[in-house]
């Protein structure tokens, strides 16, 4: 029986350890803010999945308890994050990362990407939705000549 | 102060007044006195002139009733200037003086185990050839002080002028009267400083101000071979002092003297009549010879050779020349130039010591100073600057007082003091006699845009005339006994069985043509200066006329100096009180006087000559010896008085055949080949500036550019690249930080493998 | 792998042998190639195979993890395991922040299973309503207002796509490897057992080490039922969080109501000082 | 002492103090521009410590016991058993670098009188504060104590050059600062060594306890080297080694000495005499206080090496100055070369030499000082250093003729002036011991260092004189004053009497050293005895082991 305790813990850390470094390589990898934050979200996921593992193979509720708290730590950082990135999307008008590169050394060239991948045409164009809570002005010329039908 | 003899109170008084005279121009000078500058100066070298007087007398009568010891002295202590206990490590384990032939002096055992200080005191002292150097000194500067006021009155830092001369005359008095060398040292240098001050007078003339610097560095390098000399004395001897002190025996006191003089007594042995070297010497009381003594003297005679301007360091005298006439006439004619004289002749047990396996250091100094006479002599001939033949005049005669201090017997070296007392009359006199042509012909000193001035200017035709014929050597004037005297002695040593007999016989035949050169450059002066169609230069401007009798008196003084004193002094009969009585009075002379002294006998002649003629030696000895008391002239020396009487005349009448008229002839015989080139060498003054410039002073130059760029690219570019080490690493690490988000953490996440990569790698 | 484990050392062949034949090391490298080639990299091709390769190393993981004993729990774990990383995977690679937000949310959803499978009843639910429902519909909420209408160009480009995949690839590697040594009790080869490596970083901890893979392997299984699995899991879970972290819930409180008046703090302090409307919806 | 209140060593302590107190003065009351109040404070302050000074140096020559006006105060010690002690006192080496110290800040507010415009009360405030480290390192017998004061007087004149300096004053303050630092952390590093090693090993019969105190551990280390289980002498050699590296670079020794020119040109007037008159002679009195009493071994072994680099110096710094176009960097290379003499002496091991080399500390202080005030008031009329400038200024400007032909010959060292009195005395030692029983072989070396310092004394004269040639004589040319307006005046009567002093004292020394020796013999005599020893005992080479064991 103590053999299977051993491997189900196994199992659980290989697991564990997989979502963590996914989501340690997008963080890295990704330059949408948002898409960062959710690979730290996943990461947060790994930890956890982990930490429930260990809490069973040991028997302690310990484990199982600083789960609880990640997930409300996760929810505050989501809070903060989520605004902070608003307000950067609202300085940026963009959600890149590498937008930001002020903070470097003032000798130090800043980061240009080399080639921007072109606007693939079949990317569907979302709706234009009107502010909540305003009645949308209603544009006559527009109405009439419907570009792309 | 108050047990002092009269003697003593004279001696501390004579360099005090030019010292208090001094001050006092100094101070009040340049608001108070402006133009009377002169009178405290004056007034202090009278006062100071009769005292040096009283001390000749005084001295005269202590030496009549005075028997002990070898020769007469008096020293008076002011105060201590340095004592350092147990600074002479007298330990018996001195044996590795080594000198650098490496010939050890390993048998000097010291008696006394303690070590001696190192104890210099302010002392003065009056002997015989302190005071004869005193009353020429002072009487001289006198004289020339009462022309320089006529001559500089219309200057406008005459108060400058008169402190230095005042200053010049208490530094010479305090040389002469030093009684150790470190004393005579300073003072040597401090009248070197009054030399530069005076030269560099007129400072805004750029070359007197070089002259100034050039005369003072090549005195400096005298003085680092003088200053050489006195470390070898400390640490040889083990004191500085000419006197004995409880302390220690003098250099040149009693104690080393008399054993010096029981070395001549001592009959047989290692052949008598010389002082033998110092193999066996206690170096306490005796003298050491062997490579060590050799080098002192060399040392010494470089330091001499530095300060009255002798072969290889006589390049600044003719420049000397820029400073005002009086300033040549005192400094570079009469007294400073004699100083290196004075002092070889203080010197001179020191320089009568056996250097056995080496050359005699005195055939050193007689070697230097005939060839000094040739040259400066030959230099002479062709100068057109009528200051710059004087100056090489002076060269010539001090080379003529060097070959008789080389002589090293007892009658030389009185005759070349006696030279130098007779020389400071008649040079100072034609220095003056030129200063009142150039200041009658408004600065111009070059003999070719002036001449036919004996109308113009009789007094100073006249003077400058006695002094010629007393230069050239014309019978009944100083010259003559004094330049005889040195011929003579040179003949004597020359025929004698010296060891330097041919060599000493060769330096003879060379002062003749010197003593005839002399002649002939002196008038061709003269000729061109006074005689010939009168021509005043266009400086000269309304006031060429005969100079105000401020500077004439002292003129005809002068030569009535030239005339008498080479009569008064020179006479035979004048025994114990003449110059030669009171010369040797002096204790380092006084230790010749014994009969035994032999002149430059070196160990080797010694031995083989003793046996053969020891007992007729013994009685020519004595009879010469005795010098003192039969004075200079002795029947062996008429011929030689007649042969240079025969050049000097010759010389003279070659002169007046050259340059009388329109000197034709010097231009016919300048073509010819031989005398084409020697005119050529003798004008370029032997070429030793260019030489000096080129070997000395432009290696100098080069090599401190050489230094102060080394100094700047390597040492400073090294310091310079340590320093800059931290900002190049720090520089490195700096563009990591390139502002973007990711790759911070790429870097962290990087951190984190290795971390784990390591940890595991050990597991692994 | 265990096998080669139990070879006495000095005939092991050379290390470079082990690595090419063990399946793990493949494993490995798939991750390696899959990851870079999924992660969006400008217009690149290749991202098909990528996952083509990421599927096949997560095959051969799934054959290197130990087998659990019973068949039933084994599919369900293998099933939730490879859910929840297929789900991380796609989260990363998508181009389109929508879809990567909607599989995270499948990924949570696997996680929540996995915590059921494991006896962590209320964590499973928590992660499903807290962290999928609010954490995951806030990012969506965000996600709407922020989003620009077409694929913005930073969407499909990665940073340092190649270096972050092989470090983070490299990094599992490692972990995994030392779980399994450190779990498999098996004396790792040179005869350290893994007490020894760690004492080589910790001297004083590897006796800990030791005494806990042999503790643990010996809780029994009843005091096991009586404690993490009991039946009433929930009550037992309340227990020891109000008992021993009581003051721990009151901070984790404290620190959400701080985090909100943050967040709102953040928006009113945002809008003041740029002068700008803060937020220009969708009109980009 | 009589137990008045302005005993000694309460004056000792005023002495010190006062300076001090003056900076703090000038700081609290002055406003930045309050140029006026600020320099008479601190010329009353500076006047007043002279007269301390001076009064301490009077009781001192004339019947001062050896440790004179020593004040020992328990400053900081704890159970462990370091006390490190306030002890202050004036013997034979410090004194008259004492004396000279509150001699020359005097000299140096007055020149600077007109010559600092902006923020004088702070410079002032800056000068005061070099004072009291000055004088603290002097009259300091604690090491740590010393150690306080050597850093302390980094710090003012870094200001002083950094911020009244000319225009490189950056680069040169923060060479200087950094190039002295780092040889004195070595020091401190060499002094540590020394403390531990004589706490572990005490001579027999002492008892082994860790003293910071110079006066006892120096009798601890001589006590320990005299029974022969002294500091091994590989280990000395190191810890030597460790007191080289600070001292020689404060006393700018050959390889060493490339910040010396680069601060003296940058630094104020106040500065550069500050800096060349005391600050240097910190280094030698460092070498004569700690390496020569206390590790006699290798000071014997090592004094051929340290002969050669003196005499580098003296050589070397003649002919750069020689090459030199700016007068203060001449005057900076010019005291480079006297340091040389300085240490000749200092290392020559005879109870001349070290006299002489002691004396001339003093001397290099006063003629030096003396040249950089002149050339200050030159630079503070023309505002050029550069030689080619200036041409027969003695016209222009006689007084000032007058004083630098005093300090130039002062400085070539020409006999009846100071100048001479030291070298004379440190050539005679340094060629009896070249000449007497050279310890093994170093016979042929030492002869021809003596030689080569004293053709030292020529070329000395050589760049001196051409320097006064080229710009005092020969035809006057004034260098163009567009900036300054107003005639060109000769010195004023304050400056005049910043100079007075100097001359009657250079002139003193050279009439009667004795005066100044007598004072200074005993201490001398018995720092330098052991290593005197210790170099006529022979140090045999070949056993020495150069393998250093714990």
């Amino acid at each position: 029986m103590a053999e299977a305790e051993l491997d189900l813990l196994q199992n659980y850390l290989t697991v564990g350890a997989i979502v963590f470094m996914l989501g340690v390589v997008g963080l890295i990898a990704r330059r949408n803010l948002i898409v960062m934050f959710l690979c730290a979200e996943m990461m947060l996921q790994g930890v956890s999945i982990t930490l429930v593992a260990f809490s069973r193979f040991h028997n302690d509720w310990g484990g199982q308890m600083l789960v609880v708290f990640i997930i409300a730590v996760a929810a505050c950082e989501a809070a903060i994050a989520l605004a902070l990135i608003l307000m950067l999307y609202a300085r940026a008008g963009k959600l890149d990362a590498a937008y930001w590169q002020e903070m470097r050394e003032e000798n130090v060239p800043p980061y240009i990407d080399r080639e921007v991948p072109l606007e693939r045409l079949e990317e569907r164009r979302w709706p234009d939705l009107a502010p909540a809570g305003v009645a949308p002005e209603i544009n006559e010329e527009e109405q009439s000549h419907r570009s792309h039908v | 102060m108050s047990d002092w003899t009269t003697i003593q109170k004279l001696l501390v008084a004579i360099p005090a007044l030019p010292l208090v005279a001094t001050m006092v121009t100094a101070l009040l000078g340049p608001r108070y006195l402006r133009g009377k500058s002169h009178l405290p100066i004056v007034f202090g070298l009278v006062i100071s002139c009769v005292l040096s007087l009283e001390l000749l007398r005084q001295l005269n009568r202590a030496i009549e009733n005075h028997e002990t010891g070898i020769g007469y002295e008096t020293t008076v202590d002011l105060w201590t200037w340095a004592s350092v206990p147990e600074a002479y490590d007298g330990s018996g384990s001195r044996k590795t003086i080594g000198d650098s032939t490496g010939r050890l002096i390993t048998d000097v055992h010291d008696a006394s185990d303690s070590s001696g200080p190192f104890h210099i005191a302010v002392t003065l002292r009056a002997d015989g050839l302190t005071c004869i150097m005193l009353a020429m000194v002072t009487l001289v500067a006198l004289l020339i002080a009462i022309y320089a006021v006529g001559y500089m009155h219309q200057d406008r830092g005459c108060w400058r002028f008169f402190t230095y001369i005042g200053l010049f005359v208490f530094s010479m008095t305090m040389l002469v009267s030093a009684s150790n060398f470190v004393l005579l040292y300073v003072f040597w240098e401090a009248v070197g400083l009054c030399s530069y001050l005076l030269i560099g007078f007129w400072y805004e003339k750029r070359e007197a101000a070089a002259a100034g610097t050039k005369a003072f560095l090549v005195n400096r390098v005298g003085d680092f071979g003088f200053a050489l000399a006195l470390f070898f004395i400390w640490t040889v001897y083990g004191t500085l002092n000419f006197h004995d002190t409880q302390n220690a025996p003098g250099v040149l006191g009693q104690e080393r003297l008399s054993s010096m003089q029981q070395e001549f007594g001592r009959p047989g042995e290692s052949g008598e009549g010389h002082p033998r070297g110092a193999q066996d010497q206690d170096v306490r009381t005796g003298y050491v010879g062997g490579g060590i003594g050799l080098a002192i003297c060399l040392l010494l005679m470089l330091g001499a050779c530095g300060k009255s301007a002798q072969f290889p360091l006589h390049v600044w005298l003719p420049d000397a020349m820029e400073g005002p006439t009086p300033v040549s006439a005192l400094i570079h004619a009469a007294t400073m130039v004699t100083a290196g004289v004075y002092m070889v002749a203080r010197c001179t047990p020191l320089f009568a010591v056996d250097c056995a396996p080496y050359l005699d250091p005195r055939a050193v100094v007689a070697t230097i100073g005939g060839l000094s006479a040739l040259i400066a002599g030959i230099i002479a001939m062709t100068q057109n600057d009528l200051k710059r033949v004087l100056a090489y005049s002076t060269i010539s005669q001090l080379g003529y007082m060097f070959l008789a201090l080389g002589t090293g017997s007892l009658v030389g070296i009185i005759a070349g003091m006696f030279h130098l007392f007779t020389h400071a009359f008649f040079k100072s006199l034609l220095f003056l006699g030129a200063g009142s042509v150039m200041h009658a012909m408004g600065g111009v000193i070059d003999m070719r845009k002036f001449g036919g001035l004996r109308r113009l200017m009789p007094m100073t035709f006249w003077t400058f005339l006695a002094g010629a014929l007393a230069l050239s050597g014309i019978w009944p004037l100083a010259g003559f006994f004094s330049k005889d005297a040195i011929l003579a002695a040179a003949y004597d040593v020359g025929h004698g069985e010296a060891a330097y007999a041919s060599l000493f016989l060769w330096l003879t035949y060379a002062a003749f043509l010197t003593a005839f050169l002399t002649a002939l450059y002196t008038f061709r002066a003269f000729y061109m200066t006074f005689f010939g169609a009168e021509e005043i230069p266009a400086e000269a401007g309304h006031h060429a006329r005969e100079s105000r009798p401020i500077m004439t008196v002292p003129l005809v003084i002068l030569a009535l100096g030239a005339l008498a004193v080479g009569w008064i002094f020179g006479q035979p009969g004048a025994t114990k009180s003449g110059f030669a009585g009171v010369a040797a009075s002096t204790p380092s002379l006084a230790v010749m006087v014994h009969p035994g002294y032999r002149a430059l006998d070196t160990a080797a002649e010694r031995k083989s000559a003793a046996e053969r003629k020891s007992a007729a030696e013994k009685k020519s000895a004595a009879e010469k010896g005795s010098v003192a008391e039969k004075g200079l002239h002795q029947d062996s020396h008429r011929r030689v008085a007649i042969i240079s009487l025969v050049l000097a005349v010759l010389g003279i009448g070659i002169a007046g055949f050259l340059y009388l008229g329109d000197a034709r002839e010097v231009r016919a015989i300048i073509q010819w080949p031989v005398m084409k080139q020697l005119h050529r060498i003798s004008y370029g003054k032997f070429f030793f500036d260019p030489v000096y410039w080129i070997l000395v002073v432009l290696p100098g130059l080069a090599l401190a550019s050489i230094c102060y760029a080394f100094d700047r690219w390597l040492i400073d570019g090294l310091v310079n690249t340590i320093g800059r080490i931290p900002s190049g690493i720090g520089r490195l690490f700096r563009n990591m930080q390139c502002g973007m988000l990711q790759t911070y953490a790429l870097w962290m996440l990087l951190g984190v493998l290795t971390l784990l990569g390591s940890a595991v790698w050990h597991m692994w | 792998m265990i096998a080669i484990a139990t070879i006495p050392p000095h005939e092991l062949p050379k290390w470079y042998e082990i690595v090419l034949t063990s399946p793990f090391a493949w494993a490995i490298g798939l991750v390696m190639v899959g990851l870079w080639l999924i992660l969006p990299r400008g217009n690149a091709r290749g991202r098909w195979f990528g996952a083509l390769c990421g599927i096949v190393a997560i095959g051969l993981l799934a054959w290197h993890v130990p087998r659990l004993c019973g068949w039933l729990d084994e599919s369900v774990f293998d099933g939730l395991a490879i859910t929840v990383v297929v789900a991380c995977g796609a989260t990363i690679s998508v181009r389109n922040p929508l879809y990567s937000a909607i599989w995270f949310g499948l990924a949570l959803v696997g996680t929540a299973g996995l915590f059921l499978l494991i006896g962590a009843q209320f964590l499973s639910v928590a992660t499903i309503t807290v962290y999928a429902g609010a954490i995951l519909v806030t990012v969506l909420f965000v996600i709407m207002l922020a989003q620009p209408e077409g694929h913005a160009y930073y969407d499909r480009l990665s940073w340092e796509a190649l270096l972050s995949a092989v470090t983070g690839t490299i990094l599992v590697g490692m972990m995994t490897s030392v779980i399994g040594h450190a779990t498999s009790g098996a004396p790792l080869p040179g005869e350290r057992t893994p007490g020894m490596a760690l004492e080589i970083i910790h001297p004083r901890g590897s006796d800990r080490l030791a005494s806990v893979s042999v503790a643990a392997a010996g809780i029994a299984e009843e005091d096991r039922e009586a404690g993490i699995l009991a039946e009433e899991h929930v009550a037992g879970f309340g227990r020891e969080l109000l008992g021993r972290y009581l003051i721990a819930m009151q901070v984790a409180g404290a620190l959400m109501l701080a985090a909100l008046v943050g967040a709102m703090a953040i928006v009113v302090h945002g809008r003041r000082t740029d002068g700008r409307q803060a937020i220009r919806i969708g009109n980009m | 002492m009589h137990g008045s209140m302005l005993g000694p060593e309460q004056l000792l302590l005023i002495a010190i103090g006062l300076p001090l107190f003056g900076a703090a003065l000038i700081v609290v009351h002055c406003r930045p521009d309050g140029r006026l109040f600020a320099r008479q404070s601190a010329l009353v302050t500076a006047i007043l410590t002279l007269l301390a000074a001076g009064w301490l140096l009077v009781q001192f020559s004339n019947h001062g016991t050896e440790p004179f006006a020593a004040t020992d105060l328990d400053w900081f010690s704890d159970p462990s058993g370091i006390h490190i002690r306030f002890a202050v006192a004036l013997d034979g080496l410090s004194a008259w670098l004492f004396g000279l110290s509150a001699l020359l800040v005097v000299t140096c507010v007055l020149v600077s009188w007109e010559a600092i415009q902006d923020r004088a009360p702070s410079f002032y405030a800056m000068l005061l504060l070099l004072e009291t480290g000055l004088l603290g390192v002097f009259a300091a017998r604690d090491i740590i104590l010393f150690y306080i004061f050597f850093e302390f007087t980094l710090i003012p004149l870094f200001f002083l050059i950094g911020i009244w300096g000319s225009e490189q004053r950056r680069y040169a303050a923060i060479k200087f600062f950094i190039f002295t630092l780092i040889g004195s952390l070595l020091t401190l590093l060499g002094l540590l060594v020394l403390i531990i090693w004589n706490s572990q090993h005490p001579a027999p019969g002492r008892p082994a306890e860790l003293t910071f105190s110079i006066p006892d551990l120096t009798a601890s280390l001589q006590a320990a080297a005299a029974a022969g289980d002294g500091i091994p002498v590989a280990v000395q050699i190191w810890i030597f080694g460790a007191l080289f590296a600070g001292f020689a670079i404060k006393v700018p020794l050959f390889p060493l000495h490339t910040w010396l020119p680069l601060a003296h040109t940058e630094a104020p007037t106040a500065g550069s005499v500050l800096l060349a008159g005391i600050l240097l002679k910190i280094g030698t009195y460092g070498f004569l206080r700690f390496s020569i009493p206390m590790l006699p071994e290798a000071t014997a072994v090592l004094m051929p090496t340290i002969l050669w680099l003196a005499v580098a110096g003296i050589i070397y710094g003649a002919f750069v100055a020689l090459a030199q176009s700016d007068i203060k960097r001449l005057i900076a290379y010019s005291s480079v070369s006297h340091l040389g003499f300085c240490m000749l002496g200092l290392f020559a091991l005879n109870p001349l030499a070290v006299e002489g080399g002691a004396l001339q500390m003093i001397n290099h202080g006063l003629s030096t000082g003396g040249l950089f005030a002149c050339v200050g008031m030159l630079y503070e009329r023309y505002h050029t250093r550069q030689i080619r400038d200036y041409s027969g200024m003695a016209r222009k400007l006689p007084i000032l003729a007058f004083f630098l032909v005093i300090f130039t010959l002062s400085s070539i060292g020409l006999p009846g002036l100071n100048g001479f009195a030291g070298e004379f005395l440190l050539l005679v030692g340094a060629f009896q011991r070249a000449f007497t029983h050279p310890a093994l072989d170093w016979g042929w070396q030492l002869k021809l260092i003596a030689i080569l310092a004293t053709l030292g004394v020529v070329l000395g004269a050589w760049y001196m004189l051409w320097l006064i040639q080229r710009t005092f004589f020969g035809p006057l040319k004034e260098p163009v004053r567009d900036d300054i307006k107003g005639p060109v005046r000769d010195l004023s009567f304050r400056e005049i009497a910043a100079l007075v002093p100097l001359v009657v004292l250079i002139v003193w020394i050279g009439i009667q050293p004795q005066a100044f020796l007598a004072p200074m013999r005993p201490a001398l005599r018995d720092t330098t005895s052991m290593a005197t020893v210790a170099y006529e005992r022979g140090p045999q080479l070949a056993e020495v082991d150069w393998n250093i064991h714990p």
